[in-house]
């Protein structure tokens, strides 16, 4: 027999292994009580370097498409993004949780293992190519994360919001299994190209499509946290511990997003369809758009603004399903960049203010700005990125997103982005309302029991300035790169 | 050996339908969180018997179907592990695993 | 210096400014940080005015371009970072820089005492930066950009107050309303530009958002354009103008932005920033142009508002508050205008307005400074003789913009009346007679002001004294500006009667940006003023005769009889006090919109959070409960369906209390229920024949 | 129709009434243990379907991981989490009629796909046994899977154990 797909299917997945074999030896060195945490710490971030240093050199020397061992993973420009991305991000969020996981009683290197597996379950969830591995990786990512959002186990918020995550996790996996089902009973496939493939040559009623395709969106949209799929989100982001929110509100959805995108690059194809499917997509992103952004009026405590925020987002992601054509897709990538630095900046400054400040609120920040007025400054310039307002990279993130989606003119996407429009308005009312208690409110004292460490400050900062350096810099390679990544 | 063949697909269609449909109300009814869990697992059998189904009777070059199946169970065994893990860390600190009454995240 | 560099230098240098006095200004002292406050903008003044001579006052007419750099480049989307300089942005310029460096100058004596001095003029500096970069960008989204900053300075320095003990909240909420109306506008204003730019890609593939390219696209297609739809655009892109240019119905904020500083408010609020909506409306005249509906609607707008703010401001007695609504009226002039096609007259006025109305407010910031910070004028009185030069100053801006000849006001003011009612536009003659009846209303007002504020006896108790050289130099530059300012418009029936040559040379001048089609083409009945310099006379003396007894009134009610206004303000006391409470707008717009949107989205929270409830309701109508909560449709309908089925669960299941937040099978079923919804909802899209079969063989339709 | 063939038809409709039956009362019923003891009933039908439908290797699979291990796991759960002197656990539930009518709406919209499914995938049938062809297929298209797989059960056993280990003093 042959055997020369594995090899070269191993010889591609290099970083892949990397991470699975670094967990494995952070999980045996942990043992040795002699070694440090400071030590596995660096130990994970090493093994995330050399991953992203290999898929780096991995995306600039390659061009192709290829399939990997029989068809299981599609091995192209779009998984090596994602690839990279979700290396990132799980590195960015290892970095700055360490100071608030080293004094954890237990679980310190259960995050790190944790991480580090999830981050693999992404890495295939964006180049799975068949139902079994697109199922198998949103159970890996989900079993890690409901894992992870219970990690501080006595505290009861925390292991309440990892039950209602598996609960509702489980449940819309189990949905969309059995939609996936039918797919596979008309056209005997799991891999999704074959089975746009057979669909195309049949003639199917619209109430098949329909049924088929609102079952599957559960799982998905679950994971993206679409409406109405997100009623666990506000709950999961207050409950977790806060590192472990912020790489849920990036990693875990994004990787929903861009399985999405390969789901529906399978089944339905660019271009004609035998059904709308986007009427789907139109229903669920204005509805998330309006819910996520009018409930985030009414939201006090932080974690929770950024989560019907992300709800919001993930609204705006959606559009692109509207068109979905090549430069919809690419406009989507560069979004989930921008999303990834504004988010995650975010969720260090809620970081510093809950661990140094003891603020999980926006009124008890009241004042805070005169306090730490670095950290009001950055906090300022990502919220008002989260908006998308001009000089800032949010602004061109949302504004490509809409001119990719409103190319075909017509009601349904003219509908759509005025909606998106007046949402953004909206968004504008709780997100500056962040900055006016800061800066314009007069508040207590700030007490403040050591210094802010330099691992949380240093990423802030530098987040900050990748969401201001992109109105200065040349910033059209970066859309130019997400474009010839776009599937 | 025999094996039948007049059975309609549809019977076994319309029983993991039925399955699903009551493994969805015990899901949204059930306060108990392991009887959730059951659930859970009752719709994770009506896929399994869709697939297999499928895989017997319209896949004859491959038995995909059939894999999807063995892995929906494993990971039905993962996620049961770690769903009642968590179950007992919720007895562990509410001293019940009532649903309805965890409510401390809340709007 | 390259004229290329030197467009750059106009922008960058207040940037530069702004910079050094936010990080440096601190460390540095007040003195140093005024010399660079008002340097950058003297030197940016001096640079526009060297373009001025160099390229547009002497032989070259053609338009100033500087290097592109490129911005943006994906797709068939390019964005340039290009500076463009063509006549009407150098007028535009100059007014900005112009005006902007005396009131920097005056500002360094106003603020002088406070503590934020750095921060003040980083402020200022930034906006001028700006405001520069809204006028001079050739891309609408470089505009765009600077639209948005001034927005954003405006906000700023409205709430620069904030930490007053008394008034900082209501300061702050200033700013905030500021902001926000603001979006609104600008929202419109979004919308346009994206039709707009789908709209000329789509049908003639031209990718663009370059002012100059949409030019030369509406010009060659002409005939082919929709042009239903570019006066949605117009209208669209003018909703964007009302924000920033506070016209009906979102002028709420300008009123309220007089809680900033007083220079603050003859900057951006009476001079520059709020003009950039006349500015847009001149800039797109190409467009407007070809929509008489969409001009109509910006005509009458501009006259209502007009009209509108004058009435409001014969009834306040905040000195700061009638000129806040004077600066809307005058506005809405620029938009009338605008609106009959005189968009050189709109400018023309825009140009004049910033002399005078600049002065009337720093000459009120003046009053403020020297009564100690008194701004209502029922306490003033008799500054005449203890503020000689404020007065004479403020006087003679008075009557520039009463509409006294030889004064700036009168020539401008006239220009847009004579272009109004010589349109053959349906609205003319109306918008004219409401433009009369303004004037007459703006004559009134300001010379009551004038009146209760200098003449009669002093009713403060505070020592009154006169402001420092600083201050008083603008006032009398700009004194000197409200009278001779007019004299490049002197309409040319005019001229040409008396010194026989065409002296109207403003217009003239803005000729080249504004070519005369857009100006009178399909609207005007002729350009020749020869045959109706007779009727131009006329109305020239009816404006100054309605003008005139405007003063005569203010100065019977206010010197001679003075008990009369009390009389009438109680003898109509209903019409008073609503023209007093400013028509009640403010609390019509909350309750009519913020009211709601707060109400739904706590509505929306609670939706999200007892969601089945909603859900359940749902179906408990249709199985045939529904009777009983119908007719239930106002604020609480949701609490009450909620109850009600609540209460429906109770009784039937009998079961255990389900509808609780925070319950995560409640959220798995609302999951359920919401894809069932989506799906049954798209089903009957998609397959409407048979649903409408089906409900037909039920017997339902 | 042979003897045989009525026999198996017996046999299948059988299996498919307990397996009805069974889940109902998983749903329905009022005691924990019973419950649970139902839910034995749904995993042994299933599994006599899965033999009927000559998915062998899923046969065994069924009963060793499911009864033999998820169930046990399940049973084991229930009485840690309650006080087992009190014989009659009782299993609450908090059912409505709109619950109930939801839950029927969505039956009836899968059972209305299922009965609309085209002709063809209702004839054909695998006559090959199917251990050796999973066996093969675990090596081959499943290969990756399989190894994920490995992979997410390492994560799950230190999830699992992190949670529900009880806290070690030192």
């Amino acid at each position: 027999m042959d055997y020369n797909w594995i090899e070269t299917g191993l010889q591609l997945s290099r970083p892949e292994l990397l991470i699975i074999g670094g967990t494995v030896a952070v999980i045996m060195l942990s043992i040795f009580k002699q070694l440090s945490r400071t030590f596995l710490f660096l130990c994970s971030c090493a093994i995330l370097i050399g991953a992203g240093y290999i898929t780096l050199l991995d995306i600039q020397s390659y061009t192709g498409q290829t399939i990997l061992f029989k068809g299981a993973i599609g091995y192209d420009k779009f998984s090596l993004f994602f690839k990279m991305l979700f290396i990132a991000i799980a590195f960015i969020t290892m970095l700055f949780s360490y100071p608030v996981i080293k004094n954890w009683t237990s679980g310190f290197v259960e995050f790190l293992s944790l991480l580090l597996c999830c981050t693999l379950g992404m890495i295939y969830m964006a180049s799975s190519r068949t139902f079994l591995m697109m199922f198998l990786n949103l159970e890996f990512v989900s079993i890690t994360s409901y894992i992870m959002a219970g990690l501080l186990r006595h505290n009861k918020k925390s292991i309440e919001a990892s039950l209602k995550y598996i609960i509702y996790g489980a449940g819309s996996s189990g949905i969309m299994l059995f939609g996936m089902s039918f797919l596979y009973a008309i056209t005997g496939s799991i891999d999704v190209y074959t089975v746009g493939n057979t669909l195309r040559h049949l003639d199917l009623p619209n109430s098949f499509y329909l049924i088929t395709s609102i079952l599957i969106l559960a799982g998905f949209a679950y994971k993206m946290a679409i409406v109405p799929f997100h009623m666990w989100c506000p709950d999961v982001y207050e409950g977790a511990p806060t590192p472990v929110t912020a790489f849920f509100s990036t990693g875990p959805k994004i990787a929903g997003f861009a399985m999405m995108i390969r789901f529906v690059d399978g089944v339905f194809g660019k271009g004609s369809s035998p059904f709308e499917w986007q009427l789907i997509f139109i229903i669920v992103s204005v509805l998330s758009m309006l819910i996520g952004n009018l409930t985030a009026l009414q939201q006090n405590n932080l974690k929770r603004l950024m989560a019907y925020s992300g709800i919001a987002h993930a609204g705006y992601m959606a559009l692109i399903f509207l068109t979905f054509t090549q430069d919809s897709i690419g406009s989507l990538l560069f979004y989930s960049v921008i999303y990834s630095i504004m988010n995650l900046g975010a969720f260090i400054t809620i970081i510093i203010l809950e661990k140094y400040y003891n603020i999980d609120n926006i009124q008890s920040s009241a004042g805070f700005a005169y306090t730490n007025p670095f950290l009001a400054i950055c906090l300022s310039i990502f919220m008002f990125s989260l908006v998308g307002l001009p000089p800032f990279a949010g602004f061109f993130s949302k504004l490509l997103v809409f001119m990719s989606v409103i190319k075909p003119l017509n009601y349904l996407t003219l509908f759509a982005i005025l909606v998106a429009v007046i949402t953004t308005v909206i968004s504008l009312f709780y997100y500056v309302k962040i900055i006016g208690a800061m800066f314009l409110k007069q508040g207590g004292n700030f007490t403040i029991t050591e210094r802010v460490s330099l691992i949380l400050n240093a990423p802030m900062a530098i987040l900050a300035l990748a969401t201001v350096a992109i109105f200065i810099t040349d910033w059209d390679w970066l859309f130019e790169f997400c474009k010839s990544c776009s599937l | 050996m025999l094996w039948f063949t007049k059975y309609p697909v549809e019977n076994l269609l319309i029983l993991s339908s039925a399955v699903f449909c009551f493994g969805i109300y015990t899901i949204v009814t059930r306060k108990n969180a392991v009887s959730i869990l059951m659930g859970v697992e009752l719709v994770l059998n009506s896929v399994n018997l869709n697939f297999i189904t499928f895989s017997q009777f319209v896949d004859n070059a491959g038995i995909s179907g059939n894999m999807v199946a063995i892995f929906v169970i494993v990971l039905a065994a993962a996620e049961a592990s770690v769903a009642l893990a968590i179950i007992l860390g919720i007895y562990q600190n509410f001293g019940r695993v009532d649903v309805d009454k965890l409510t401390s995240l809340r709007n | 210096m390259g004229t290329n560099n030197m467009l750059f230098a106009v922008i960058l240098l207040p940037f530069a400014g702004f910079l050094f006095n936010l990080l440096a200004g601190s460390f540095v002292g007040k003195k140093l940080v005024s010399l660079v406050g008002c340097g950058v903008v003297i030197i940016s003044f001096i640079l526009s005015a060297q373009i001025f001579m160099s390229s547009f006052l002497q032989g070259a007419s053609t338009a100033v371009q500087s290097n592109s750099i490129r911005w943006i480049d994906v797709l068939d989307f390019n964005v340039d970072i290009t500076l463009y300089v063509d006549h009407l942005t150098i007028v535009m310029m100059l007014v900005v820089t112009g005006v902007g460096s005396l009131i920097h100058i005056y500002s360094v004596g106003y603020m002088h005492d406070d503590k934020r001095f750095n921060r003040y003029f980083s402020y200022i500096n930034l906006f001028t930066s700006f405001m520069l970069l809204l006028i001079m960008g050739k891309s609408l989204l470089l505009m765009f950009v600077g639209w948005e900053g001034v927005g954003l300075c405006s906000y700023l320095l409205i709430g620069f107050w904030f930490d007053d003990k008394e008034k900082g909240i209501s300061n702050s909420l200033a700013g905030m309303k500021a902001f926000i109306v603001n979006r609104v506008g600008d929202l419109s204003f979004t919308i346009g530009l994206m039709i707009l730019f789908t709209y000329l890609g789509e049908k003639f593939n031209v990718w663009t958002l370059d002012i100059l390219k949409i030019k030369d696209v509406v010009a060659t297609n002409e005939t082919a354009l929709n042009i239903p739809l570019l006066t949605a655009v117009c209208i669209l892109l003018f909703g964007g103008a009302c924000g920033k240019s506070a016209q009906i119905p979102l002028y709420v904020w300008l009123p309220d932005a007089m809680a900033g500083p007083t220079p603050v408010s003859a900057l951006i609020h009476a001079a520059t920033m709020v003009t950039a909506g006349v500015y847009m409306v001149a800039r797109f005249n190409f467009i407007f142009a070809l929509c008489p509906t969409a001009l109509a609607v910006v005509a009458l707008v501009g006259a209502t508002t007009a009209l509108f703010a004058a009435t409001i401001g014969m009834t306040q007695f905040d000195i700061k508050k009638v000129l806040a609504y004077s600066t809307v009226s005058q506005l809405g002039y620029m938009f009338l205008a605008c609106g009959v096609g005189a968009f050189i007259a709109a400018i023309f006025h825009l140009v004049t307005h910033a002399f005078f109305k600049a002065c009337l407010f720093l000459g009120s910031g003046s009053v403020i400074h020297g009564t100690g910070g008194e701004q209502d004028i029922r306490h003033m009185g008799g500054l005449r003789k203890k503020m000689p030069i404020t007065f004479i100053t403020f006087a003679i801006a008075t009557i520039a913009i009463a509409g006294i000849p030889p004064l700036a006001g009168f020539f401008s003011k006239d220009e847009i009346l004579w272009k109004a009612f010589s349109s053959n536009l349906a609205v003319g003659k109306l918008v004219w007679i409401i433009g009369l009846i303004t004037a007459f209303i703006t004559a009134f007002y300001m010379f009551r002001l004038l009146f209760l504020t200098f003449f009669g006896d002093y009713r403060g108790h505070h020592h009154v004294h006169e402001s420092p050289f600083t201050m008083v130099f603008a006032l009398i530059v700009l004194a000197t500006l409200s009278v001779i300012g007019g004299w490049v418009g002197i309409p040319d029936a005019l001229g040409e009667k008396v010194i026989h040559t065409q002296t109207n040379k403003f217009e003239h001048f803005l000729d080249k940006s504004i070519p005369h089609e857009a100006k009178s083409g399909p609207l005007h009945k002729e350009n020749s003023h020869e045959h109706h310099s007779s009727a131009e006379f006329i109305l020239m003396g009816v404006s100054i005769l309605v003008a005139l007894s405007g003063i005569f009134l203010a100065y019977y009610l206010y010197m001679k009889k003075k008990e009369i206004p009390a009389k009438i303000a109680s003898s109509f006391p209903e019409l008073y006090n609503t023209i007093y409470n400013k028509y009640f707008v403010d609390e019509a717009y909350s309750s009519a919109i913020v009211q709601p949107l707060i109400a739904s989205s706590v509505q929306t929270c609670r939706f999200d959070n007892t969601a089945v409830d909603g859900s359940v309701n749902t179906i408990a109508y249709s199985t045939g409960n529904s009777s009983k909560y119908v007719g239930v449709f106002d604020n609480n309908a949701v609490d009450a369906a909620v109850n009600g089925v609540a209460n429906e669960v109770y009784s039937t299941g009998g079961q255990l209390r389900l509808l609780q937040s925070g319950n995560i099978k409640m959220y798995l079923s609302i999951a359920v229920v919401s894809s069932i919804l989506i799906m049954a909802v798209l089903w009957s899209i998609l397959e409407w024949k048979q649903v409408k079969d089906f409900l037909v063989s039920l017997g339902l339709l | 129709m042979s003897l045989n063939e009525i026999l198996l038809n017996i046999i299948f409709y059988a299996l498919a009434l307990t397996g009805l039956f069974s889940s109902f009362m998983v749903a329905t019923s009022t005691n924990m243990v019973r419950t649970a003891f139902s839910l034995l009933g749904v995993l042994f039908s299933f599994a006599g379907l899965y033999g009927l439908l000559r998915a062998d290797f899923l046969f065994a699979a069924q009963i060793l991981v499911y009864v033999g291990g998820i169930l046990v796991l399940i049973i084991f759960a229930i009485m840690l989490t309650h006080k087992i002197a009190n014989v009659n656990l009782s299993n609450e539930s908090t059912s409505s009629s709109t619950v109930i009518a939801v839950v029927c709406i969505l039956f009836a919209v899968l059972v209305f796909i299922a009965l609309t499914l085209p002709e063809y995938i209702k004839i054909n049938q695998r006559n090959k046994p199917l251990t050796e062809m999973i066996g093969n297929n675990l090596l081959s298209d499943s290969l990756l899977p399989f190894e994920i797989l490995s992979v997410l059960l390492l994560a799950c056993l230190i999830g699992a154990v992190y949670l529900a280990r009880k806290e070690v003093k030192e």
